[in-house]
């Protein structure tokens, strides 16, 4: 895990010299991605990067250096997501970012090649199937994720709790310490599958959100490279075999790939 | 002048051991109704523990004590209600550094003793007023020299209206002139008729105020006298031994 | 810097900010408690509590309140007992600070001179007159450099409460990270929060640790 | 479902990986507290300076690492570092820095604070013998002041080995990370993952943690 | 008996002051080669202020202290040079705990005047011989009675050769008998032609031992005299006042 920052001490270099030239020099495409959120980036039992994001950005190192191995994950937290990339500590971040306007200031996207909706899973004693159910009682999520910032905006007087872990705010939900959960629509299905007793009451909540890379603010050739390969690996269906490969064996057949996969930065 | 009739303080065969060693082999000793003795004898020969079992700091291991015809070492009577009855002034400042003068002295007689404010306080004021520190009742030990706090732990001693006051060498750690300040209090004590145990090294003073010497080594009494016999004619070679030290000429 | 930003926040960090302390004090004053009957039972070598506290001791002193949390939040749910959590966290720094205040009670305590208990007894005062108005109040007065520094322990230690879902200082300011990544502005309204509530307090403890050395208790 | 728990932990590199995270855990605290001890000798001597422009400059030092959280300051080193100075530190590398740093402040205090109760005697008497200011202390001053700081001493390393677990938000992955990590993958098919990982890391640190406290009580007890 | 020609250490119109107040007020005092001066006076006249200005541990507001000719107090000296000539021993144990009684005598001699180590060992056990105290000489000062630590702290002092030793009230925490112990050995110190500065308040002790008598009060040589004529005839009458206290007749 930790040895993604093995590199000495040393400045980096001028901003000048071209971002993808750096990289080749380097031989190794710093990407940042979570260590604990899966199915989309995590570590699995033998300490291994795996996920949706991995698998991409194994893709893109291989696109870019010709070797899928040439890539060094850096393990990031939500928190950290930007200033990775600001701080030069990673060239992209594939940490399931969901595009906003805020973040828009901060760093570019390029083109998705996921998207998201919101579900909320609630009990089936006491199903919340509209958002109205949720006032003055305790809604669960997660930190740093859509479904936060989607209820901080438009519904601000639903009280929000909010967990670091994913493990942590179900273990909430289980417990009543809230009336419902507001997730991805595409791990809520697959939770309420695994646990009987609750339901995904609303499948599917506010605009579709799209998730994308993101590179530094004002690195337009990296940028626009990331933007081709997308769409050149939507003309081989690549984002279906993602699918196929890592977010399928956790979700069964609860989640359709169309409702998830992005082809060509296209929606 | 004084009267001496009857027996306030008995004991019979106290024997006090430290885990295997034992410190005091088995002490017969009274003391009566306005008597003052002073215990006089070598470092670590036992007067300071002998003084801490009268006052039931130290269990003891045999023998008994009796206050007033009453025996106190039983385990069955109360030591703090026993202790009520007998005032200790110890070595060390021993006030309560938290507490104010008249803090200090209130807390017996109004905790343990349960007595009225206005009437402890007035006769605070008057103790403290002999003993010269009445202006000083508010000032913490701290702000006090050596001789004003061993006053002042006197005075608390005495408002609990002991009827004998133990005193274990109350100047050891003072400045001369304030052991003068010390002693002149409890000659006064003496003469108003208190009954007192006292271990001093000061052998002016034992001297002047005491009824009776006793003479303690390695555990045991080993001469008791008059003060005049004691101090010019003691009876046995240790006593005459012990005296010596006392005068340095060379 | 975004000064509307910052202007916009500055409420949901007042808010945490009285989150934080409501904890802290609630916190530090069942520790003390925890602490003092810890140093009581010390004292008098109660027989088997002595072994229980000694056991809770380790405990606490040497895992992370992180995890202590968990257990209170998520462990006693799981056996039927659900403490919200505000308890937890307030049950969570007691459980941590109580180990804490009591090593410092206890060094308070053995500081009180042998001279001083006999003096008390010498008085005639019983065992708990002497505990009450000898014992503890001079243990107290040599302990409040050490119980000062467990304070602010404690109440930066309240930022641990985040992991339970409690929207303290540090929650606040990760959170506003995470959603908004204004992350200079959040951090240095964190920091302006912890000086506001640390800076007074460390002052004062300052001044109260220099009183008492001055009154020069315990002589 | 319990007896699936426990299982997790045995599943894969499970286990290793928890050891390895804690050896992260361990050299980032073992590096910092050396750090802290060396540096903390320093600061506690220069805040018993006579010079009062000396004493309030390394009190400013001890105020501000303390009120400022270590969050921030691993923000600090980590990324805005680089952004002013273009400065790649290893992330790592910034836990052992921030960690000294705050060690440094607290250790210095309680260097301070067993300085300053020694009796004033203890110091006069090594100059009457001759020694120098330097020597003073060497001989005199520091190896008492290190038996009464000891327990102080080690309550702080206890308490640095189980802050480390912050490091995580510079993408240093220690003990609780990879907890999470191991309970997170866990999600779907084995709820009650968190109990056991959670317990053993609690036992981890508590068998890092205990010894240490068990070794400072002894040496508390030899040097009375 | 004792070559008294040349003077030793000499010290002219010194002033010392705490914050405003003045403690000492010009002093002007002088001790020959093989003398033995004793200092008296009442609590917090200044006498061990003065000492401590002799050694270096108290800067001066004004005036001189010479050694053996050269002037020590202009600020240009090297103190901890000096003090290897000055030998000190306080009231107050000041012995390093964390040593055992032989780290504490080598100390000085191998640390500050980077001595040889056999040479040393050898002058401290034959110092430590001499106050019957070798067998102690890996005994840490916690396992030695006061008296015993005293005689260390004065061995330590001596294995140092210095031309002139200060003693500040060295017994005056202890017990009786070791009083008598440590006076003892200064006492041999003394007839061996040590030069010595002492303050104590044993009256005995002091006629015994002192060439010269120098009273002070209130920061002021008051008066010089022979023992003799000082114990038994002063001159002013503050000494008077002074001895009377250490007569307990009443
Ligand atoms: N708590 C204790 N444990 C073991 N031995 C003790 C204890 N207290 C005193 N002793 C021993 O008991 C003996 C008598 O001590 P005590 O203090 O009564 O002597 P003392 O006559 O008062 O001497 P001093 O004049 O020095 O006060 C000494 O040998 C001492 O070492
Ligand atoms: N560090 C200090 N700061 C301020 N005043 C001091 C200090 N040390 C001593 N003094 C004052 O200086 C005066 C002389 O003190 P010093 O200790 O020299 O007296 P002394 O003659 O040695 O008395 P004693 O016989 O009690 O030892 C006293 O009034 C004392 O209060
Ligand atoms: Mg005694
Ligand atoms: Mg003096």
């Amino acid at each position: 895990g930790s040895d993604a920052q093995t590199d000495k001490v040393k400045t980096s270099a001028s901003s000048s010299a071209s971002a993808i030239e750096q990289i080749k020099q380097r031989g190794k495409l710093r990407v940042a991605v979570f260590s604990d959120k899966p199915p989309f980036g995590y570590v699995d039992q033998n300490g291994k990067n795996q996920g949706y994001d991995v698998y991409f950005a194994h893709r893109l190192a291989k696109d870019l250096l010709g070797d899928e191995n040439a890539v060094e994950f850096v393990l990031t937290e939500a928190a950290a997501r930007i200033e990775v990339l600001e701080a030069d500590k990673v060239d992209i971040t594939l940490a399931n970012f969901t595009v906003t306007p805020e973040r828009k200031e901060k760093v570019d996207f390029a083109a998705p090649y996921m998207k998201v909706a919101l579900g909320v899973v609630s009990p089936t004693g006491e199903p919340v199937t509209d958002v109205s159910q949720l006032k003055g009682k305790k809604l669960i999520v997660n930190k740093g994720t859509t479904a936060e910032t989607y209820f901080a905006k438009n519904y601000p007087d639903i009280e929000l709790l909010k967990y670091d872990q994913n493990t942590e705010a179900f273990q909430a939900l289980k417990d009543g310490r809230g009336a419902a959960l507001a997730h991805d629509n595409t791990l809520v299905f697959a939770w309420a599958r695994e646990n009987p007793g609750f339901t995904v009451g609303i499948t599917k909540l506010g605009d579709l959100d799209t998730i994308a890379p993101a590179v530094k603010k004002g690195n337009t050739e990296l940028l626009n490279w990331v933007n081709d390969e997308v769409t050149k690996l939507g003309a081989e269906n690549f984002f279906h075999k993602d699918f196929e490969t890592t977010l399928l064996p956790a979700y069964g057949d609860s989640v359709k790939p169309d409702d998830v996969v992005v082809e060509g930065g296209k929606l | 002048m004084k009267e001496t009739e009857k027996i306030l303080l008995e004991v019979h065969k106290l024997k006090k051991n430290y885990g295997n060693k034992e410190i005091l082999h088995g002490i017969d000793f009274s003391v009566h109704r306005g008597e003052v003795v002073v215990l006089l004898g070598p470092s670590g020969c036992g007067k300071s523990t002998f003084l801490r079992c009268l006052n039931g700091l130290e269990e003891i291991q045999s023998g008994s004590i009796l206050l007033d015809g009453s025996i106190i070492s039983d385990g069955k009577a109360e030591w703090y209600a026993i202790r009520q009855k007998i005032g200790m002034v110890f070595q060390s400042y021993d006030l309560f550094p938290h507490m104010t003068v008249i803090e200090n002295i209130l807390l017996g007689p109004l905790k343990a003793q349960k007595r009225k404010k206005n009437e402890v306080e007035k006769q605070a004021a008057e103790l403290l007023e002999r003993v010269g520190l009445l202006d000083r009742k508010d000032d913490y030990p701290a702000q006090l020299s050596g001789g004003q706090k061993q006053r002042v732990a006197i005075v608390r001693a005495l408002c609990m209206n002991p009827e004998i006051m133990l005193f274990d060498e109350v100047t050891a750690s003072l400045d001369p002139e304030m052991v003068r300040e010390v002693l002149d209090v409890m000659k006064e004590l003496a003469q108003q008729g208190m009954t007192m145990l006292i271990v001093t090294h000061e052998m002016n003073f034992a001297r002047s105020v005491a009824d009776r010497i006793v003479f303690i080594d390695e555990g045991c009494i080993v001469e008791e006298s008059e003060p005049e016999q004691f101090f010019t004619a003691p009876q046995t070679e240790r006593a005459q031994r012990f005296l010596d030290i006392f005068s340095y000429e060379n | 810097m975004d000064q509307s930003f910052i202007a916009a926040s500055i409420p949901l960090y007042i808010k945490a900010a009285g989150l934080t302390l409501n904890l802290a004090f609630w916190g530090v004053l069942l520790s003390l408690f925890v602490g003092a009957v810890c140093a009581v039972i010390g004292y008098f070598r109660i027989p088997v509590l002595c072994r229980i506290m000694q056991v809770y001791i380790e405990l606490s002193r040497n895992t992370p309140l992180l995890i202590q949390l968990f257990f209170l939040y998520y462990g006693f749910a799981k056996i039927g007992i659900k403490f919200e959590a505000y308890t937890c966290a307030i049950g969570g720094l007691a459980f941590l600070g109580g180990s804490y205040m009591a090593e410092a009670l206890r060094a308070g305590i053995e500081s009180v001179g042998k001279i001083q208990i006999e003096s008390g007894l010498s008085i005639g005062l019983t065992r708990w007159q002497l505990m009450r108005y000898i014992v503890l109040p001079q243990a107290l007065a040599v302990a409040v450099p050490a119980i000062a520094a467990n304070v602010i322990f404690l109440l930066k230690e309240t930022s641990v409460v985040s992991a339970i879902a409690l929207a303290d200082l540090m929650f606040v300011a990760k959170d506003l990270i995470g959603m908004y990544y204004r992350t200079s502005e959040a951090l240095l309204l964190l920091v302006g929060a912890y000086l506001i509530l640390l800076l007074p307090l460390s002052l004062f403890f300052r001044y109260l640790e220099r009183r008492l050395r001055n009154v020069g208790l315990g002589n | 479902m319990s007896d699936w728990g426990i299982n997790v932990i045995f599943q894969g590199q499970n286990f290793l990986r928890l050891l390895e995270g804690l050896g992260v855990s361990m050299r980032i605290a073992v590096v910092s507290v050396l750090i802290s001890s060396v540096c903390g000798i320093f600061l506690g001597l220069l805040m018993t300076s006579r010079y009062v422009a000396v004493r309030s400059l390394c009190r400013s030092y001890l105020e501000a690492v303390r009120i400022v959280p270590l969050l921030v300051w691993l923000f600090v080193f980590y990324f805005e570092l680089t952004k002013v100075l273009h400065l790649q530190l290893p992330a790592e590398f910034v836990a052992d820095i921030v960690f000294s740093i705050w060690g440094t402040a607290e250790m210095g205090d309680l260097v301070r604070g067993a300085v300053t109760s020694l009796p004033a005697h203890q110091r006069e008497s090594g100059l009457a013998v001759g020694l120098t200011r330097w020597q003073v202390y060497r001989y005199v001053i520091l190896p008492q002041a290190v038996r009464r700081l000891l327990p102080s001493a080690i309550n702080l390393v206890t308490r640095m080995i189980k802050t480390t677990s912050l490091v995580v938000l510079i993408g240093v992955v220690e003990v609780l990370k990879i907890g999470q990590q191991i309970i997170e993958v866990s999600i779907l098919k084995v709820p009650t993952a968190s109990f056991w990982v959670y317990a053993i890391i609690f036992f981890l640190y508590f068998i890092i943690c205990w010894p240490i406290s068990l070794w400072a009580k002894h040496l508390e007890k030899r040097w009375q």
